[in-house]
C-alpha cells in the first residue's frame, strides 16, 4: 500500500479544468517533484491534497485512509504539512510564536507552551533563524519568511511535507543552500512532495517527477527520463534544457 | 424666514458648578454652613447660618435627538430663577432670610445613562434640594428613579406618560397634562367646540407609535372615542422613526376617516403630513401630538402644516399672572413669545419656590410634602397635585392657524376659535 | 388592493433611490481610498442645511440650488480631506479603516454639534409651492418632487458610472482601488485620485441631503441613522459596484415598504435587515459584488 | 542606568497591579462622593465592555459592530430575572449565558463573512434586535419604589470592579494560552493557521463566545445598576461604537489598550460635559481627532515606540 | 542618462541602502544582481520615486528627481514593472494597456504604442478583452511589461520578470527583453536568474547588503570565481 495515493483527481473552476484526472503514488521516504507550465494545476493539486479545495472527483488516500472531504485543519494533526507559494507568515507574531503554532497544533503536540517554545527554538535553529526568534515576522525578508514557513511546517512533525515553490526568487546559490536543507529534512524520514520551477534543483532532489500540463499528467518518471521527454521539453523545459 | 436663533445664555453657573459647590460643604449636611467662617457659639442655640444659595439642578437633553425639546425647557427654568432672584430669593423661615436660587444645568445628550450620572453629580456635588426635569419620557424614566432613590423632590414636565406615575414613587411631581386626561379631553373638547352633531368628525383613524406612551394614549383614545359617540375606523401601529405612512394613509382614506389622532416624533410627523398631501387625504380634524410642537413646523410645511392641533400643556396667550413677563423676556432673547414647553417649565420653579417658602426649611422631605400640598396659580394656571404625582392642570388645545399657534381651548383662554373643518390640502 | 400595493411599491422605490444615492457616495470613497467615513451621514446633513437655508433665506428653489449644495460639499470635502483624512493615505489598509473610523467619529460629533449651535435642534424641511403636486397613472399617485429626486439620483449614478468606465480619470480611480502602488507607476497622482473620490463622495452625500430636506426633513442628529443605512446598503449591493449599490438601495427601500404593506409597519426595518443578512449568508460578497481571492 | 532583569520587572508589574486593585477596592471607603463613584462605575463598565469587545475584535481580528446585542441580551436577561425575584448572581450568569447562546447561534453564518461584510453583518444583527426589542418591550423598566428606597451604590461599584477584573484576567489568560496562540494565528493568516491544524471556525467561535459572555455580564451589571431605562436602550449601536473607539484609541489586541482607552474616553468626556454644557461634544470631538492624528496606533502604539526607543538607548 | 549618487534609504528605522551609486547609459541593458534582501527592489523603488531616499540623488538626463513625486517621474520617462507584475485584475487587458498610457505625453500616441506592444507580445492582442485576473502567470508578466511600455519610457525598470515562470517562459521572456532593448528602450534589469541575466546584458552591478560590491560587463562577471560561487551555484547537493 503506497504512502500517499492520488487517483483520478479532478477539479474544475467553472468551465476550466484546473486538474484533470491526475493519478500518482508517493512511497514513504521519497521526494517527488511536481512540475509543469504556469497554470498547469500544481498549486491546485496541493490545495486538493491538503483540503484547501474540494475535488470535483477522485480519491486521495494517505496511509490507507481516505482524506478527501476532511476539514483542512485536520490534515496537519494527521501528519500532512505544507508551505504556500505566496508565503503566509503570521505577520504580527514573532518568529518564535509562528513556529509555536505549528508545535502546539501539529501532530504530536507539545505538552505545555513552555515546552513548545523550547522545541520551536530548535526548529528555528535548524533553518538558520535562531537569532531572529524575537523579531516580528513582518520585519523578516522574503527569504527569511520562506525559511520561517518551513520551520513552522517542520515544527508540526509532519510525515508528508508539501512544498510549493520554496525556491522561487532565490538565486542559484541560495537555491543550493535550500537544496541542502531539503536533503537534511529527508534524512529525518519525512516524505516530500515539492513543486518547483528550478529544474536543476528539482532534478537533483527528486526520486521521481510528475509533470502536469493543462491539468493533466503528461509524464512521470525519474529525473533523467523527464529531462529527455520530448513532450515535456515542448511544453515546459524549452530548447535550452534539452 | 427663520433665522438661526441664538441659544439662551442661562443665568446658571454652568461652567464651574462642581468646584463652587463642593468646597464649602464637603463634610457638612446640606443645611449646615462651613464651620470655619464663624467660631461656634456654645451658649446660644441660634438659627444655623444660612447657605449662600438654594441649590437646584436639572439634567436636560440639550443635544441629541431630544435636544429641540430640552432647548424649550431650559429657558423656562432660567427665567423663573432669575425672576425669583431679582426679588431677593426665597424666604426661608429656618434662617429667617431670603436666599437666592442657584440652578445647575447639565446636558445629558439625550442619553438616559448619561442623565443618570448627571443627576448623581447634582445630588452628590451640588447637594441640590430639588431636581427639575429634562424632556421626553425616555429621559424622565431614568431621572425620576434617581430622584426617588436619592429622596429628592422632582418636578418635571414635557411627558404625558402616565405609567411612570403608577410605580409608587413619592418624589415625582409633574404639572403637565397626562394621557389619562388627554384621552377623554380629545373628544369632550371636540364635542364642546362643534355643537352641530352632524358636523362632527365621527370616523376616527388612530396612528399609534409603538412605544409605551403610544400604547397608553392609543388605548385611551379608543376607549373614549366610543364613549363619546365616535367610531374608530382605522387603528394601526408603526415603529418609532417611521417615515413611510403610505399604507396607513391609504387605509384611512379608504375608510373615510375624518379625524386623525397620532403622536409621532420627528421626523415621522412631517413625513406623515407630506404624504397625506401627496396622497390627497385631508382629515377634517387632526390631533398630532409632539412633532408639531416644534417651532419650525409651520415654516417647514407651509400651509400644509395648518389646522393641525396639539396638546402641549401651555400657550403663551394664557391669561395668568406672569405670562406677559415671561413672554417679554423670551421675546427679548429669541425674538418670539415663549415656546410651548417654556411655560410649564417656568411653572415648575414657581411651584418649587412656593413649596420651599411654605416648608420654611431646606429639608427635602418637608419640601416634598409642601409640593404635594400645592394649591396655587402659576403661569400655566391653577395647579394641585394628585397622590400619584400627576397634577390637576389645564389641558389647552392648540392649533396651527396661518403659521401661528393659536389656543382654541379652554374657551375662556382661547386666542382663536377652532378652525374646522380643515379644507382639502389642494384648496388652501 | 392592487392599487394600494402599487402605491406602496412606488414609495418604496422612491425612498430606495435616496438610500442608494447616499450609499453610493460612501461606497465610492470606501472603494477607492478604503476610508470608512462614518461622518458620511453628517455630510448628508450639511447638504440638507445648505439647501434649506438657500430656500429659507433667498427662496432659491431646492432643485435649482442643487449645484450650490454640491459646491458647498465639494469645498467641505476638500477641507476635511486636507485637514484630516488626507493624512491617512499612506497607512496599511487595516490601520486606514481604523483611523478614518476614529476621525470620522470625531468629525461627526463636531459637525452634529456645530449644526446644533448654528441651527438649533429643530427639524427643518423644504416645502415649495409645487410640493404636494402629483400625477396619477392607473390610479397610482406619483408625487412630483420625489419622482424628480429619483430622476436626479438616477442621472447622477449613470453619469458617475460613465465617468468611471469611460474617462481616463475614472479608470485611474478604478486602478487605484486595486493597487495604489501600481497606479502610481502608471503616472497617476493618487493623492489627487483620493481627494477626487473623497469630494465626489461628499458631493453625492450633499445631493442626497438636499433631496431628503425636500422629501422628508433634516435635523442635526440625523447623521447616524443615514450612516448606518448607507453602510448596510453599500454591503448589500456589494463593495466596488456603483450600480449594484444603487440597486441595493432600491431593493432595501422596496422591501421595507412592502413589509409595511404585507406584514406590519413596526417590522419594516427588521425585515429589510433580515433580507440583508440572508443575502449575505447566500452571497457573502453582496448582491453585485465580485468574490475576493 | 541599571538594567532590570525580566523577572524583576515582572515582579514590579505584579506589585503595581496589586496596588492598583487595592486602591480600587478601597475607593468607596475613602471617597464619599457618590458622583465620583458613579464616574468610576461608568469607567469600569466601559473597561469591561471594551475589553470584552477586544477579545473578538483585537485578539481574533473580527471587527464586530454588533457587540451591543450581547450587552443588551445580558442586560435584558439579568434585569428580567433579577426583578422577578431571582438572586443577583444566578441572574448575572444567566445573562452572560444568554449572550453566549446568541453568539453561538449567529456565529456559524456570521463567520462565513469576512472583513467589512462581517462588520456590517453583525451591525445589522444588533440593529434587528434593537428594533425588535423596542417593538416587543416598549415599557420602561424602572426599579420599584421599594428597591429604590434601599438602593446602594457601593455593591454596584464592587460588582463592576469584579467584572472588569474578571474580563481583563480572562483576556490575559487567553492570550497566554495555547488557545490564544491559535486565535491570534487565525487573526494573522487564516489559511496558514488551518494548514497547521488550527480550526479557524472553532477558534473564532471561542473568541466570540468569550467576548459575548463578558459583554453579557457587563450588560447584566448595568441592569443591576441602572434605576430606569427602556430595555431597547441597551441594544443601541452607541454601546458598540463607544467600546470600539476606546479599543482603537487605546490600542487594539493588547490587554492594557482597552483599559487606557476607556479611562481616557469616559473621564475626558465627563469632565468636558460637566464644564462646558452643550459645547462639550465639539471640544471632545476635536480633542479626540487630535489624539488620533498625533497618536496613530493608539496609546499602546505610542508606548510601543517609546519603549523601543528606550530599549535601544540602553 | 540615469545616474544614481550616494543613495541612503530607510524603511522606518531600518537602513536598506548604504551609499549606492551607479549609472545607466542611453540604450544600455544593465543588470542589478545580488542575494535576497540585498536592496535591489529598494533601489528600483528609489529610482521610480516610490521610496524617497534620506540622502543622495537620482538624476535623469541631469535632472534631479529628488523632489518629484512618483507619478511625475513616470511622466519624465521612467517606468517600473513591479515584482510579481501587479496588473489591474478587475480590468481588461486593453484597459490595463490604456492606463499604461496615462501620462499626457504617452496618451497622444496611445494607439500607435498599443500596436507596437502587440507586435512585441502578440499573445496580448489575442487576449485583449479578457479580464487580466484570469491570465496565466506568464501572460500577466507580459501584460505588466507591456503596460509599462505604454508610457513610452526612456528607461524601463524590470524587477524579476522571470519570477515563478516555467523555464520555457523564462526563455521567451529574456528574448522579449532583448527585443525591447533593441527597439531603443534603456533597461535596468533586476534578476535572480543571474546567469541568464549576465549573458544578456552589457553591464551589471552586484549589490549586497545595500551596497554596490562589484561591477563589470556580463561576461567579466560570469567568469569571476567569487560571482560563480556566490550566485551561480551548481545544485549538486
Ligand atoms: N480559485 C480559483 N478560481 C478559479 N480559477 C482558479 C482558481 N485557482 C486556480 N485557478 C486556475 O486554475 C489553473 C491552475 O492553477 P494553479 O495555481 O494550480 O497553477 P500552477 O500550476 O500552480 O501555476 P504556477 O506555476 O504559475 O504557480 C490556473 O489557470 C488558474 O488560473
Ligand atoms: N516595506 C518594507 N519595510 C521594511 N523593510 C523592508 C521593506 N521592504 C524591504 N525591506 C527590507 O529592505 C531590505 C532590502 O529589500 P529589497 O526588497 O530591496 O531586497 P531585494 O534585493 O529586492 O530582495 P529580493 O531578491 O528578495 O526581492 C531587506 O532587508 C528587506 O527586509
Ligand atoms: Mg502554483
Ligand atoms: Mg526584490
Amino acid at each position: 500500500m503506497p504512502f500517499l495515493q492520488v487517483e483520478g483527481l479532478c477539479k474544475s473552476f467553472g468551465g476550466l479544468k484546473a486538474v484533470n484526472n491526475v493519478t500518482f503514488d508517493v512511497a514513504e521516504g521519497q521526494i517527488i517533484g511536481l512540475i509543469g507550465p504556469n497554470g498547469s494545476g500544481k498549486t491546485t493539486t496541493l490545495n486538493l491534497l491538503t483540503g484547501f479545495l474540494k475535488p470535483t472527483a477522485g480519491a486521495v488516500t494517505f496511509k490507507g485512509e481516505n482524506i478527501i472531504g476532511r476539514p483542512r485543519s485536520q490534515m496537519c494533526p494527521k501528519g500532512i504539512a505544507r508551505t504556500f507559494q505566496i508565503v503566509k507568515p503570521f505577520l504580527g507574531l514573532t518568529a518564535l510564536e509562528n513556529v509555536m503554532v505549528g508545535k502546539v497544533y501539529g501532530r504530536d503536540s507539545a505538552k505545555s507552551l513552555k515546552a513548545a517554545a523550547e522545541e520551536s527554538r530548535e526548529a528555528l535553529t535548524r533553518v538558520g533563524l535562531a537569532d531572529k526568534a524575537r523579531m516580528l515576522a513582518k520585519d523578516l525578508t522574503l527569504m527569511q519568511r520562506k525559511r520561517l514557513e518551513l520551520a513552522r511546517a517542520l515544527a508540526a512533525k509532519p510525515q508528508l511535507l508539501l512544498l510549493d515553490e520554496l525556491m522561487a526568487g532565490l538565486n542559484p546559490k541560495e537555491a543550493d543552500d535550500a537544496c541542502a536543507l531539503i536533503q537534511q529534512i529527508r534524512q529525518s524520514k519525512i516524505t516530500i512532495l515539492m513543486v518547483e520551477h528550478i529544474v536543476k534543483a528539482i532534478c537533483a532532489l527528486s526520486d521521481r517527477i510528475v509533470v502536469l500540463n493543462m491539468g493533466e499528467k503528461i509524464a512521470e518518471g525519474t529525473p533523467d527520463e523527464i529531462i529527455c521527454n520530448p513532450q515535456v521539453i515542448d511544453v515546459y523545459l524549452g530548447r535550452a534544457h534539452a | 424666514a427663520p433665522a438661526p436663533t441664538a441659544t439662551p445664555v442661562p443665568p446658571t453657573k454652568a461652567p464651574e458648578p462642581t468646584k463652587a459647590a463642593v468646597a464649602p460643604t464637603t463634610a457638612a449636611p446640606t443645611t449646615a454652613a462651613p464651620a470655619t467662617t464663624k467660631p461656634p457659639e456654645p451658649t446660644k442655640a441660634a438659627a444655623p447660618p444660612a447657605p449662600a444659595y438654594i441649590e437646584i439642578g436639572a439634567s436636560i437633553p440639550l443635544t441629541g435627538k431630544f435636544g429641540s425639546l430640552g432647548q424649550q425647557v431650559r429657558p423656562g427654568y432660567a427665567y423663573a430663577v432669575k425672576d425669583i432672584n431679582d426679588a431677593g430669593g426665597i424666604y426661608v423661615k429656618e434662617y429667617d432670610k431670603k436666599i437666592p436660587l442657584r440652578l445647575t444645568v447639565y446636558d445629558d445628550e439625550s442619553d438616559p445613562t448619561k442623565a443618570v450620572s448627571k443627576m448623581e453629580t447634582l445630588f452628590a456635588d451640588n447637594k441640590v434640594v430639588a431636581y427639575l426635569g429634562g424632556a421626553a419620557s425616555d429621559m424622565h424614566v431614568a431621572t425620576t428613579a434617581i430622584a426617588e432613590k436619592n429622596k429628592v423632590p422632582y418636578l418635571g414636565i414635557a411627558f404625558a406618560l402616565n405609567a411612570i406615575h403608577q410605580k409608587g414613587y413619592k418624589y415625582l411631581f409633574s404639572p403637565f397634562p397626562k394621557s389619562v386626561q388627554q384621552g377623554p379631553d380629545t373628544f369632550t373638547i371636540l364635542n364642546a367646540l362643534i355643537l352641530d352633531q352632524s358636523q362632527r368628525p365621527l370616523k376616527v383613524a388612530i396612528f399609534q407609535e409603538k412605544s409605551d406612551w403610544g400604547a397608553e394614549q392609543g388605548a385611551l383614545w379608543k376607549e373614549n372615542a366610543v364613549k363619546n359617540g365616535y367610531t374608530v375606523v382605522v387603528a394601526e401601529e408603526y415603529a418609532v422613526g417611521t417615515t413611510n405612512f403610505v399604507d396607513l394613509i391609504n387605509k384611512a382614506k379608504a375608510a373615510g376617516a375624518e379625524t386623525l389622532l397620532a403622536l409621532p416624533n420627528q421626523p415621522s410627523g412631517e413625513a406623515l403630513v407630506k404624504q397625506m398631501v401627496e396622497l390627497g387625504w385631508t382629515p377634517k380634524f387632526s390631533l398630532i401630538i409632539r412633532a408639531p410642537e416644534n417651532v419650525t413646523w409651520s415654516t417647514n410645511l407651509g400651509k400644509n402644516g395648518d389646522y393641525v392641533t396639539i396638546f402641549p400643556g401651555w400657550h403663551n396667550g394664557m391669561k395668568f399672572p406672569g405670562v406677559d413677563k415671561l413672554n417679554a423676556a423670551y421675546q427679548a432673547e429669541f425674538k418670539r413669545p415663549a415656546d410651548l414647553l417654556t411655560g410649564p417649565s417656568y411653572a415648575c420653579v414657581q411651584i418649587l419656590a412656593a413649596a420651599i417658602e411654605k416648608a420654611g426649611t431646606l429639608d427635602r422631605d418637608k419640601i416634598r410634602d409642601a409640593i404635594a400640598a400645592t394649591n396655587m396659580t402659576t403661569v400655566i394656571g391653577p395647579v394641585t397635585f394628585n397622590p400619584d404625582g400627576t397634577a390637576k392642570v389645564l389641558d389647552p388645545l392648540i392649533q396651527w392657524q396661518n403659521g401661528k399657534l393659536e389656543m382654541v381651548w379652554p374657551k375662556d383662554q382661547a386666542t382663536k376659535p377652532l378652525a374646522y373643518p380643515a379644507p382639502a390640502f389642494d384648496r388652501r | 388592493m392592487l392599487e394600494a400595493l402599487a402605491q406602496n411599491l412606488v414609495y418604496g422605490i422612491l425612498i430606495g433611490a435616496l438610500y442608494g444615492l447616499a450609499a453610493v457616495g460612501l461606497s465610492l470613497v470606501f472603494g477607492v481610498t478604503k476610508f470608512l467615513n462614518v461622518s458620511h451621514g453628517e455630510l448628508l446633513m450639511l447638504g440638507g442645511y445648505a439647501s434649506f437655508w438657500l430656500f429659507a433665506l433667498w427662496k432659491v428653489d431646492p432643485f435649482i440650488s442643487l449645484p450650490a449644495a454640491i459646491i458647498f460639499l465639494l469645498v467641505a470635502g476638500v477641507v476635511f480631506y486636507k485637514l484630516l483624512f488626507g493624512r491617512m493615505v499612506k497607512l496599511a489598509e487595516g490601520d486606514k479603516i481604523q483611523n478614518t473610523l476614529l476621525v470620522g467619529f470625531g468629525l461627526s460629533l463636531i459637525l452634529q454639534n456645530l449644526a446644533l449651535q448654528f441651527w438649533t435642534a429643530d427639524t427643518r424641511s423644504i416645502t415649495t409651492a409645487y410640493s404636494g403636486a402629483v400625477f396619477s397613472f392607473a390610479g397610482v399617485r406619483f408625487p412630483l418632487v420625489r419622482v424628480a429626486s429619483l430622476v436626479i439620483a438616477f442621472v447622477l449614478i449613470v453619469a458617475l458610472q460613465l465617468f468611471l468606465r469611460r474617462t481616463y480619470t475614472g479608470k485611474a480611480l478604478r486602478a487605484t482601488v486595486e493597487n495604489w502602488e501600481a497606479a502610481t507607476l502608471m503616472g497617476i497622482d493618487i493623492q489627487r485620485v483620493y481627494l477626487l473620490s473623497f469630494v465626489m463622495g461628499a458631493a453625492l452625500a450633499g445631493v442626497a441631503g438636499a433631496l431628503v430636506a425636500v422629501g422628508y426633513s433634516i435635523e442635526p442628529a440625523m447623521g447616524m441613522s443615514w450612516t448606518l443605512k448607507s453602510l448596510v446598503v453599500m454591503v448589500l449591493g456589494g463593495l466596488g459596484s456603483i450600480t449594484g449599490t444603487f440597486v441595493g438601495g432600491i431593493i432595501l427601500g422596496v422591501t421595507e415598504s412592502a413589509t409595511g404593506f404585507f406584514l406590519s409597519l413596526t417590522y419594516r426595518e427588521v425585515v429589510g435587515l433580515v433580507l440583508f443578512l440572508l443575502v449575505l449568508v447566500f452571497r457573502p460578497q453582496g448582491l453585485f459584488g465580485v468574490k475576493e481571492g | 542606568m541599571s538594567r532590570t532583569s525580566p523577572e524583576q520587572s515582572r515582579r514590579i508589574q505584579i506589585i503595581f497591579i496589586l496596588l492598583l486593585i487595592a486602591i480600587l477596592v478601597a475607593l468607596p471607603q475613602v471617597i464619599k462622593s457618590d458622583s465620583t463613584i458613579n464616574l468610576a462605575v461608568y469607567v469600569l463598565l466601559f473597561v469591561s465592555l471594551a475589553s470584552s469587545w477586544n477579545i473578538l475584535g483585537g485578539f481574533s481580528g473580527q471587527t464586530n459592530l454588533g457587540h451591543a446585542a450581547f450587552f443588551g441580551a445580558g442586560a435584558l436577561t439579568t434585569r428580567m430575572l433579577w426583578l422577578s425575584g431571582w438572586n443577583l448572581f444566578p441572574s448575572l450568569l444567566a445573562g452572560g449565558l444568554v449572550a453566549v447562546a446568541l453568539a453561538l447561534l449567529i456565529g456559524v453564518p456570521a463567520f462565513r463573512l469576512r472583513g467589512v461584510y462581517f462588520a456590517i453583518g453583525t451591525l445589522a444583527l444588533s440593529q434587528i434586535l434593537y428594533i425588535t426589542v423596542g417593538n416587543m418591550l416598549p415599557m420602561i423598566s424602572s426599579l420599584p419604589a421599594q428597591d429604590l428606597a434601599v438602593y446602594q451604590l457601593a455593591p454596584r461599584y464592587y460588582l463592576f470592579l469584579a467584572i472588569a477584573l474578571f474580563t481583563i484576567g480572562a483576556g490575559y489568560a487567553l492570550i497566554n494560552s495555547r488557545l490564544g496562540l491559535g486565535i491570534m494565528a487565525v487573526r494573522e493568516e487564516e489559511d496558514a493557521a488551518e494548514s497547521l491544524g488550527v480550526s479557524a471556525l472553532k477558534h473564532k467561535l471561542v473568541a466570540l463566545a468569550l467576548s459575548a459572555f463578558f459583554g453579557g455580564l457587563t450588560g447584566g451589571a448595568f441592569a443591576f445598576y441602572h434605576v430606569g431605562y427602556y430595555p431597547q436602550l441597551t441594544f443601541g449601536p452607541e454601546w458598540t461604537f463607544d467600546a470600539l473607539m476606546m479599543v482603537y484609541i487605546g490600542g487594539m489586541g493588547t490587554i492594557v489598550g482597552p483599559i487606557i482607552g476607556a479611562v481616557f474616553f469616559v473621564i475626558l468626556r465627563e469632565l468636558l460635559a460637566l464644564n462646558l454644557a452643550e459645547m462639550h461634544l465639539i471640544v471632545f470631538g476635536t480633542l479626540f481627532i487630535l489624539v488620533v492624528l498625533f497618536l496613530p496606533g493608539g496609546f499602546m502604539g505610542v508606548w510601543g515606540k517609546i519603549s523601543k526607543a528606550l530599549a535601544r538607548q540602553q | 542618462m540615469l545616474k544614481i549618487e550616494n543613495i541612503n534609504a530607510f524603511y522606518g528605522d531600518l537602513q536598506a541602502l548604504w551609499g549606492i551609486s551607479f549609472e545607466v547609459n542611453e540604450g544600455e541593458l544593465v543588470a542589478l544582481v545580488g542575494p535576497n534582501g540585498a536592496g535591489k527592489t529598494t533601489t528600483l523603488r528609489v529610482i521610480s520615486g516610490l521610496l524617497k531616499p534620506r540622502a543622495g540623488n537620482v538624476r535623469l538626463d541631469n535632472r534631479d528627481l529628488g523632489k518629484e513625486d512618483a507619478h511625475k517621474i513616470v511622466e519624465l520617462g521612467i517606468s517600473q514593472v513591479l515584482e510579481g507584475g501587479k496588473v489591474f485584475t478587475a480590468m481588461s487587458v486593453l484597459e490595463n494597456l490604456e492606463l499604461g498610457a496615462f501620462v499626457g505625453r504617452a496618451r497622444k500616441v496611445r494607439d500607435e504604442t498599443i500596436k507596437w506592444v502587440y507586435h512585441i507580445f502578440p499573445r496580448l492582442e489575442e487576449r485583449k478583452t479578457q479580464r487580466a485576473g484570469t491570465l496565466s502567470g506568464g501572460e500577466r508578466q507580459m501584460l505588466a511589461i507591456g503596460r509599462a511600455l505604454m508610457a513610452k519610457p526612456k528607461v524601463l525598470l524590470l524587477d524579476e520578470p522571470s519570477f515563478g515562470l516555467a523555464p520555457i517562459l523564462v526563455e521567451q521572456m529574456f528574448e522579449m527583453i532583448t527585443e525591447i532593448n533593441k527597439q531603443g528602450v534603456t533597461v535596468l534589469l533586476v534578476e535572480q536568474n543571474v546567469r541568464a541575466a549576465l549573458e544578456l546584458t552589457n553591464r551589471a552591478y552586484v549589490i549586497e547588503n545595500g551596497r554596490i560590491v562589484g561591477q563589470g560587463t556580463g561576461d567579466d562577471l560570469l567568469s569571476f570565481e567569487s560571482i560563480r560561487s556566490a550566485y551561480l551555484g551548481d545544485c549538486n547537493a
